[in-house]
């Protein structure tokens, strides 16, 4: 926090000089000095690097293979391979993996492989749409009642009372069980109630100690409006607390849409919460023994497993940034 | 007289991922029964790192390379951490630097202090343990009946005084005292020094006075020490340090430091910042802001020797120093 | 802790190996019964969970025989003279007498007699109960039941229908003498029907006139069931001939009676009435998966489910050598359904190209991999006597090149035509058809056919697409639209009939009325039974004669031909019989028969199945 | 001071309650297709039972009056009437289901918050060790693992592949068919049985901070009147005739105790790690071992004492979610609670049901909360009302 501090009060001195490169300057700098703290944590890096394995396999392998390998399986072999149609009706399925099927086939005859792939750039996107609205209202809801204190303050914060009261999947099963839910309202949803919620209070009381800080006295004194101070002074403090919110929000998104997948409770095509309902409620998983099919419940199982994991591990890398009291030394 | 406490070439190194910084590099002083010594430097200079080598309270990161600590006759460098505890308090006992978050805040004041006489005197009962507490709060000034409060119930005084009355508790032989009376407002930094003063003189206790302000030690303390980047650079009585100082820094010293009653100086600064002790450099460390440095200066440090009766420096130049404070003068 | 606990358990074994040495059955529930309280059982609580443990208890006046679903007395001496028309004050109705069988006892020795028949008639008209009570008794048939002497009693209707027989006859009969104070003190409450439906005090100790009676509910955990010593027809033998005669004889009654013919020829199956065991525990399990496991375990010996079991539980049973499994149809279909209100699904050439295009063997047998039974009537040939070996869908029989060039045709002599024509050459496709043209000259729009998502159902979503894909190789701009049920219930029978076609299934019901609901003018209403808007005067007629009979025979003989007009028309196109899968223990127990429509939970002829479960010791 | 600041609370507490129920009321009212139509489409249900069902739900009424009618009622207790289980009311659906979810997220609760206590409390005191390493690690994988997988295999190895544990069932019908006891009788007897264990425990805690300083006759005093108390209502069980019953549903709570506190040791245990990481180093923990205090009485008495507070704050607050229920554990185990009771109400569209089991919970959460407050200033000196 405190390397944050200085670069703030420098960029106000430094600001009538000349405005905007010196600025990205020095948000590149706080940047690479945050970097720094954050690539010395393992378990930070480790997140990373599944994250970007889980992002290249989902962005760019997948249309990849779709359009080539799988294509032949299309039911409409003019049109690249789509897993939530994709039967292929030569076999007994579910088959196990093969040289055709890399991961096997699901009980409908579609690639467990394909399916994966399809699935991942959307959970991305949930997670990060979630995690995004979460972090901008709980950000300027935070930092506005912080600074404003007050009516403002106590509206909100008796508001996320209230939210933090809704149990939260117990909430999202019955709003997803009794209207239409799909992916975008999910994550609009989640975003929503976590944003009102728990990260406004966190956010708020990091914004309280920004504002005691003296350059926001002298910001004032200087004539500088409220909402400059605000956007200019204080949301960038509580920057690093933020990101690691979000980086915690895209695992619960994650999480929350594979639960409510597994109930079959959503209104989407293809996820991995859905894969292992499909299997489930086919039959496959419990039995004599769970790994006569484990191509249709572990690889969607870890993918989520491993990429909430993995946002969570970025955000405990990110914790030792923003509170250096977790650093080692 | 008796040596109570020895150090001889003591070097204390903290292992950093940066490097290895050498806290305390070849300390070397003897303390004897009753008498009370200063340890002044800029923050950063080692002298924390001495008291923590002593009371063997070392960070994970930190560790003694070589070097004896000979307490009451016995080297303590290779006790385990139950022999240490034997010695801890009922042989040297602290008044820490931050008396304000020194006391458990969820504990009463009188309980923290009962404990540490119960843990080294099993035999003493609860009642008896606090009688004795009782008297001690009288001694240091407190009112008895406030041992039964919490630490966020007394001002800062009181609880300097607390952490004094606390560190008499097991009546240890040697106490060191790291910046006693920092944060407080400097009459009661006055009173409670003399306070500490006539306790140890009562007690025949031995002080280790630990301070950035060579004025505040020097009325309590019958010899000092200079500590310059984990090293002493001079040491000798109070009295032969104000009159004569040898090394350039600790006439640096007494110029930047008004005395509590002093006549009024012209204050002269020392040019530049104390060196970064990661990765120490080989020549003498106060060279770069040493006006008097010569290519010697540069090349090698400067040995630890005697000039005249019991005044040590480290200086390859003490000579030339008294003309500068005549000049000044 | 360690000691107690092993001791527990050893008490655990131990009682439990009593119990079995007693010729206990253990039944799988996939659910808790709500509710013990008949009223509100064939009220709104009417759950499969429900009937399976508790309507054994109740009888019936007539009831159907096994396998062959023929209406024979239960608690009624003999049938019901034919209807004669009478004016009591006005009003016309239909009168007929039913004789009662004398002898038979509820569990507490009570006898049965004409006031328990009376009660059972009055108590659910009376109070307007909802759910199965009100299509039992229909408010516009049922008019009143009368006792003339103990044993027998006259039903008055306001015209004949077979639903008289289907339902009114063979509504549950219920003990006066315990019903009867609280039916009492329902009469002084301001809702006497939910006060019934809602009373449960005591319902343990409700006399049972059946095999079982329910003698223990531990909610949530399971109910035991404990057999009746003194059962009226233990003992009882149904003898089925191949002539289509079915005899019975009861020891305890001394009768022996025969219907539909003379008891000579070959005898098809010999049934003797149970109970075999002295109790079957019926254990609640939350989902299927835990029951399979207990089925793998032995803790059950038979999991009762009205959907059977999926495709992946049958697999990892099948390794266990001592699961019998057993494959039947159900008794239900599923089906694509044209919105005749709109163009050009209004188009009966339309329709039968689509139906060409449908290959449901292909669907059913290599595509959906035997999941399913393809069907292509609205009676199951299971269903044998209302079935009509005659009807023939079309496109039977061809490849599915001919099915193409069929489709193509039919279209064409309808005055359909193309921008780019389907080619087919060489037995090969080699130019899928777009842009339809109607006969009017314009091109048709996309048509969208709602269809459950694989979520809900795989088999129907993975029928939409393939549908799809057929349609659109000819050049029918369909697009399958899968979606949730609910969506889809919402907007056929919510949103008056807002949709072009869509998949879904029915339930039905051995007495084949629903060939009339599903179909008739007077369904055609918002929320009515008739989605697809059908309308066809002769079929109304046929369809009404049919449901007016009383004579089964005739009734099925208009059954058929209104069958035929909706053959020929399609506004439905019916696909499949869903399969119906079930295991049970073959080591542990054993049924009277497996093959049966509906499979062994069926129960349509008194859940039987409890009679005959012996348990193999 | 404090009664008065409780009272305040309580205050604050039954008016958050009456915006959650109003939410709650809104929310549902506001699916699409609504109640209303819901009720009237059901094809089970004749016109005449339409109407009926809509005068007794009150839905002739304008929607205010509506939820003016239901917000008396939920302070009544009286949560209107299921429709799945026509015309059972809600309040006795959920008497009969919330034991067992009471008492085995209670049990599952307090197991996972003491060895994530104990485990967060030596990986911050083992800072830098490999098994801090991998502990942490293991702690983050079985905290964000995708519980059903967890389950999956935890029911495949336990239940089918070593058989050892039952499974699911909470009970074992062969045992109980040959008595007349309700199951729920025995729950509620296990809670009680627990509450009186815990009040001896806490009694005696509060007696032995007044009968001693010394902190071994302390932890004697403790120790011995936990274990006294257990003995005592182990004997006591054992002697009655309910005891097997009793044991057997023990038993059977076994496998998904197991997994619920697989999967929320970790939580408790990172949170504690992280605090007790801030509380090492304060300055009274260095005095503290100055004081020459023993390594275990720093760690105990010191740190973990102080960097428990906001570790307890989640303790209290996931009791007060343990209403609500695993909904997967209890699916998946098939515990037939309140946690398969909102799922299955919500997939049978039965708002009344759902809404009651939400505002159930949302009464659970107030009172956790309350609970918080007041559990704060016990431990905490530093706050006084």
């Amino acid at each position: 926090m405190a390397d944050n501090t200085n670069m703030t009060v420098k960029s106000v001195e430094v600001k009538l000089e000349s405005p905007f490169s010196i600025k990205v300057r020095l948000l590149w700098r706080a940047f690479k000095e945050n970097w720094n703290i954050f690539s010395k944590s393992k378990i930070g890096m480790i997140g990373l690097y599944i994250v970007i394995i889980f992002a290249v396999a989902g962005f760019i392998v997948y249309p990849i293979l779709a359009d080539t390998v799988w294509k032949t399986t299309s039911l409409n072999a003019m049109v690249s391979y789509n897993p939530v149609t994709g039967y292929d009706f030569l076999q007994n399925n579910p088959a196990p993996p093969s040289w055709a099927h890399l991961l096997g086939t699901d009980p409908l005859g579609r690639d467990v492989l394909a399916q994966l792939l399809y699935s991942t750039p959307r959970e991305f996107m949930l997670g990060i749409v979630a995690a995004l609205i979460t972090v901008v209202i709980g950000t300027l809801i935070g930092t506005v009642a912080a600074y404003f204190g007050g009516a403002i303050d106590t509206f909100f914060m008796r508001l996320a009372d209230i939210v933090l009261l809704f149990p939260f999947i117990p909430f999202l099963i019955v709003i997803s069980g009794m209207m239409q839910v799909d992916l975008l309202t999910l994550a609009l949803i989640i975003g929503l109630l976590s944003g009102f919620g728990g990260i406004t209070i966190v956010l708020r009381s990091q914004g309280l100690i920004i504002k005691s800080r003296p350059f926001i006295e002298s910001a004032k004194v200087s004539g500088a409006s409220d909402a400059y101070i605000i956007v200019n002074h204080i949301i960038p403090n509580v920057m690093p607390l933020s990101f690691l919110y979000m980086m915690f929000n895209v695992t619960g998104a994650i999480f929350s849409e594979a639960v409510l997948s597994f109930f079959g409770l959503l209104n989407i095509k293809m996820s991995w919460g859905l894969m292992i309902y499909t299997a489930d409620t086919a039959g496959y998983i419990i039995g004599s023994n769970i790994w006569n099919y484990w191509w249709l419940w572990l690889p969607s199982g870890a993918s989520i497993t491993l990429l909430c994991g993995a946002f969570y591990f970025i955000g405990r890398g990110l914790d030792e940034v923003v509170n250096p009291r977790l650093r080692k030394r | 007289m008796k040596p109570i406490l020895e150090l001889r070439n003591l070097k204390m190194y903290y292992d950093t991922q940066a490097g290895q910084v050498k806290a305390a590099d070849d300390v070397s002083f003897v303390l004897n029964e009753g008498e009370s010594i200063g340890l002044v430097g800029e923050s950063g200079c080692g002298k924390t790192s001495v008291s923590m080598s002593i009371m063997k309270l070392l960070p994970e990161n930190g560790r003694i390379i070589s070097g004896n600590i000979f307490f009451d006759g016995k080297d303590i460098v290779n006790f385990s951490d139950e022999e240490m505890n034997k010695i801890r308090w009922a042989g040297i006992a602290m008044i820490f630097q931050a008396a304000m978050n020194s006391l458990n805040p969820v504990y009463r004041v009188g309980d923290q202090i009962v404990e540490a006489i119960t843990a080294h005197e099993p035999n003493v009962t609860f009642e008896e343990a606090r009688q004795r507490v009782a008297n001690l709060y009288k001694l240091v000034g407190l009112d008895p009946e406030r041992m039964d409060n919490y630490p966020h119930e007394y001002s800062g005084g009181m609880k300097q005084r607390a952490i004094i009355a606390m560190s008499l508790a097991c009546n240890p032989k040697l106490i060191i005292a790291d910046e006693p009376t920092t944060a407080l407002d400097v009459i009661v930094q006055d009173t409670i020094l003399r306070e500490l003063e006539k306790v140890q003189k009562k007690l025949n206790m031995s002080m280790i006075y630990i301070s950035h302000d060579i004025a505040v030690i020097a009325e309590v303390a019958s010899r000092i020490a200079i500590m310059y980047a984990g090293k002493i650079v001079e040491m000798s009585d109070s009295v032969v340090i104000f009159k004569r100082p040898a090394h350039p820094y600790a006439i640096g010293l007494m110029s930047s430091f008004p005395s509590i009653r002093g006549e009024k100086k012209e204050l002269v600064t020392i040019p530049g910042e104390p060196p970064n002790l990661l990765n120490a450099p080989d020549h003498c460390r106060f060279a770069p802001r040493c006006p008097f440095a010569t290519d010697e200066c540069w090349k090698q440090t400067p040995s630890y020797s005697e000039i005249e009766s019991n005044h040590f420096v480290a200086c390859f130049h003490p000579q030339n120093l008294k003309k500068l404070v005549n000049m000044n003068a | 802790m360690k000691r107690f606990l092993v001791l527990v358990l050893m008490g655990i074994v131990v009682v439990g190996m009593l119990a079995f040495a007693g010729g206990n059955a253990n039944y799988a529930l996939l659910s808790d019964v709500t509710s013990l309280n008949i009223w509100s059982m064939l009220g709104p609580n009417a759950t499969a969970w429900n009937f399976y443990p508790t309507l054994t208890k109740y009888g019936g006046l007539y009831s159907m025989s096994d396998l062959t679903y023929q209406v024979v007395p239960a608690l009624a001496d003999g049938f019901w003279t034919p209807l004669e028309k009478v004016t009591e004050g006005g009003t016309t109705m239909y009168v007929t007498t039913v004789k009662l069988l004398k002898g038979v006892t509820w569990s507490d020795g009570t006898p049965f007699t004409a006031d328990d028949v009376v009660f059972s008639y009055e108590v659910p008209f009376k109070l307007q109960m909802p759910g199965n009570w009100m299509s039992n008794l229909p408010p516009d048939l049922f008019i009143k039941v009368v006792k003339v002497d103990d044993y027998t009693v006259k039903f008055y209707t306001t015209h004949p229908s077979g639903n008289f027989i289907y339902s009114i006859l063979m509504s549950a009969i219920v003990q006066k003498k315990f019903w009867e104070p609280v039916y009492e003190e329902a009469l002084k409450q301001k809702d006497p029907a939910q006060y019934m439906m809602s009373y449960d005090k005591d319902l343990l100790s409700e006399p049972s006139i059946g095999a079982f009676t329910v003698s223990q509910w531990q909610k949530g955990a399971y109910l035991l069931d404990k057999a009746i010593s003194n059962y009226t027809f233990k003992g009882q033998q149904e003898i089925e001939y191949a002539n289509g005669a079915v005899q019975y004889i009861v020891p305890s009654l001394n009768q022996n009676v025969t219907y539909y013919g003379t008891p000579e020829g070959t005898v098809n199956h010999k049934f003797v009435t149970g109970p075999y065991v002295d109790s079957i525990v019926y254990r609640i399990y939350q989902n299927q998966t835990a029951a399979v496991s207990a089925l793998l375990k032995g803790e059950v010996d038979y999991i009762l489910n009205p959907n059977g079991l999926q495709k992946g539980f049958v697999q990892q049973l099948q390794t266990n050598p001592n699961v019998k499994i057993t494959e039947n149809p159900s008794l239900g279909f599923q089906y694509i359904s044209f919105n005749l209100r709109r163009y050009p699904m209004n188009n009966k050439a339309f329709r039968v190209a689509i139906a060409y295009l449908i290959d449901r063997d292909l669907l059913a047998n290599k595509i959906l991999g035997g999941n399913t039974n393809p069907l292509s009537s609205l009676v199951p040939p299971g269903n044998a006597f209302w079935y009509d070996p005659n009807l023939k869908a079309y496109g039977e029989g061809m490849t599915t090149i001919e099915r193409y060039q069929a489709a193509i045709k039919t279209l064409k002599d309808a005055g359909f035509s193309w921008l780019i024509e389907p080619k087919i050459e060489k037995g090969q496709l080699v130019q899928r058809g777009q842009g339809l043209i109607g006969p009017d000259g314009k091109l048709v729009k996309q048509i969208t056919m709602m269809a459950p998502s694989a979520g809900y159902d795989p088999i129907r979503s993975t029928t939409a697409l393939w549908v799809e894909k057929w349609a659109n190789d000819v050049g029918i701009p369909l697009y399958a639209d899968l979606t949730s049920f609910n969506n889809i219930v919402d907007a056929v029978f919510n949103q008056n009939f807002n949709f072009d076609m869509y998949i879904l299934g029915w339930g039905i019901s051995i007495y084949p009325s629903y060939i009339y609901d599903f179909f008739s003018a007077e369904q055609n209403v918002p929320g009515g039974f008739n989605s697809p808007g059908y309308d066809n005067p002769e079929f109304e007629k046929a369809a009404k004669a049919f449901l007016d009979s009383t004579d089964m025979n005739v009734a099925r003989q208009y059954a058929f031909k209104a069958e035929e007009y909706l053959n020929a028309d399609v506004p439905y196109i019916v696909l499949f019989a869903p399969t119906v899968i079930e295991a049970y223990r073959g080591d542990k127990i054993s049924f009277a028969y497996t093959k049966c429509l509906d499979g062994i939970q069926s129960g349509y002829s008194g859940y039987g199945e409890t009679s005959y479960v012996k348990v193999i010791q | 001071m404090m009664l008065k600041y409780i009272g305040n609370r309580i205050l604050q507490i039954a008016i958050l309650l009456v915006i959650y129920v109003a939410i709650v009321f809104f929310l549902l009212h506001a699916m699409p297709g609504g109640i209303k139509t819901l009720l009237i489409s059901n094809p089970k249900l004749t016109p005449q039972a339409q109407e009926a069902i809509i005068r007794a739900f009150g839905l002739n009424q304008p929607l205010w009056l509506q939820f003016v009618d239901y917000m008396k009622n939920v302070f009544t207790l009286n949560l209107g009437i299921s429709f799945s289980y026509y015309p059972t009311p809600v309040w006795n659906i959920i008497a009969e289901r919330l034991p067992r979810t009471v008492l085995l997220f209670t049990v599952a609760t307090l197991i996972a918050f003491f060895v994530g206590f104990a485990s967060g409390k030596s990986l911050a005191w083992n800072r830098g060790k490999t098994t801090e390493y991998v502990s942490t690690v293991v702690g983050i994988i079985t905290y964000t693992i995708f519980t059903p997988l967890l389950i999956f295999v935890v029911i495949w190895f336990f239940g089918s592949f070593l058989g050892i544990f039952p499974l699911n069932q909470f009970l074992n019908p062969d045992l109980w068919i040959h008595t007349r006891l309700n199951a729920q009788i025995i729950f509620l007897y296990i809670l009680m049985t627990m509450v009186i264990i815990g009040a001896v425990m806490l009694a005696s805690y509060t007696i032995a901070l007044r009968f001693s300083h010394k902190v071994i006759t302390r932890r004697m005093i403790f120790y011995l009147s936990s274990i006294i108390s257990v003995i005592f209502s182990i004997f006591f069980w054992w002697v009655s005739p309910v005891g097997i019953y009793a044991a057997d549903i023990l038993w059977h709570m076994v496998l998904p105790v197991m997994t619920v506190t697989i999967i929320s040791y970790a939580g408790t245990m990172l949170v504690m790690r992280d605090s007790m990481l801030e509380t090492i180093k304060e300055d009274f923990i260095t005095t503290a071992r100055a004081k020459g205090l023993p390594d275990k009485v720093v760690r105990d008495k010191h740190a973990a004492r102080t960097a428990m507070l906001p570790v307890v704050t989640n303790f209290v607050l996931s009791l007060g979610f343990v209403v609500s229920g695993g909904v997967i554990t209890e699916t998946l185990f098939s515990w037939p609670g309140m946690g398969m009771t909102l799922l299955d109400s919500t997939l049978a569209k039965d708002y009344p049901l759902a809404a009651g089991a939400l505002i159930f919970t949302g009464i659970f959460v107030l009172i956790a909360h309350l609970v918080v407050d007041i559990v704060y200033a016990f431990l905490d000196p530093r706050i006084r009302y």
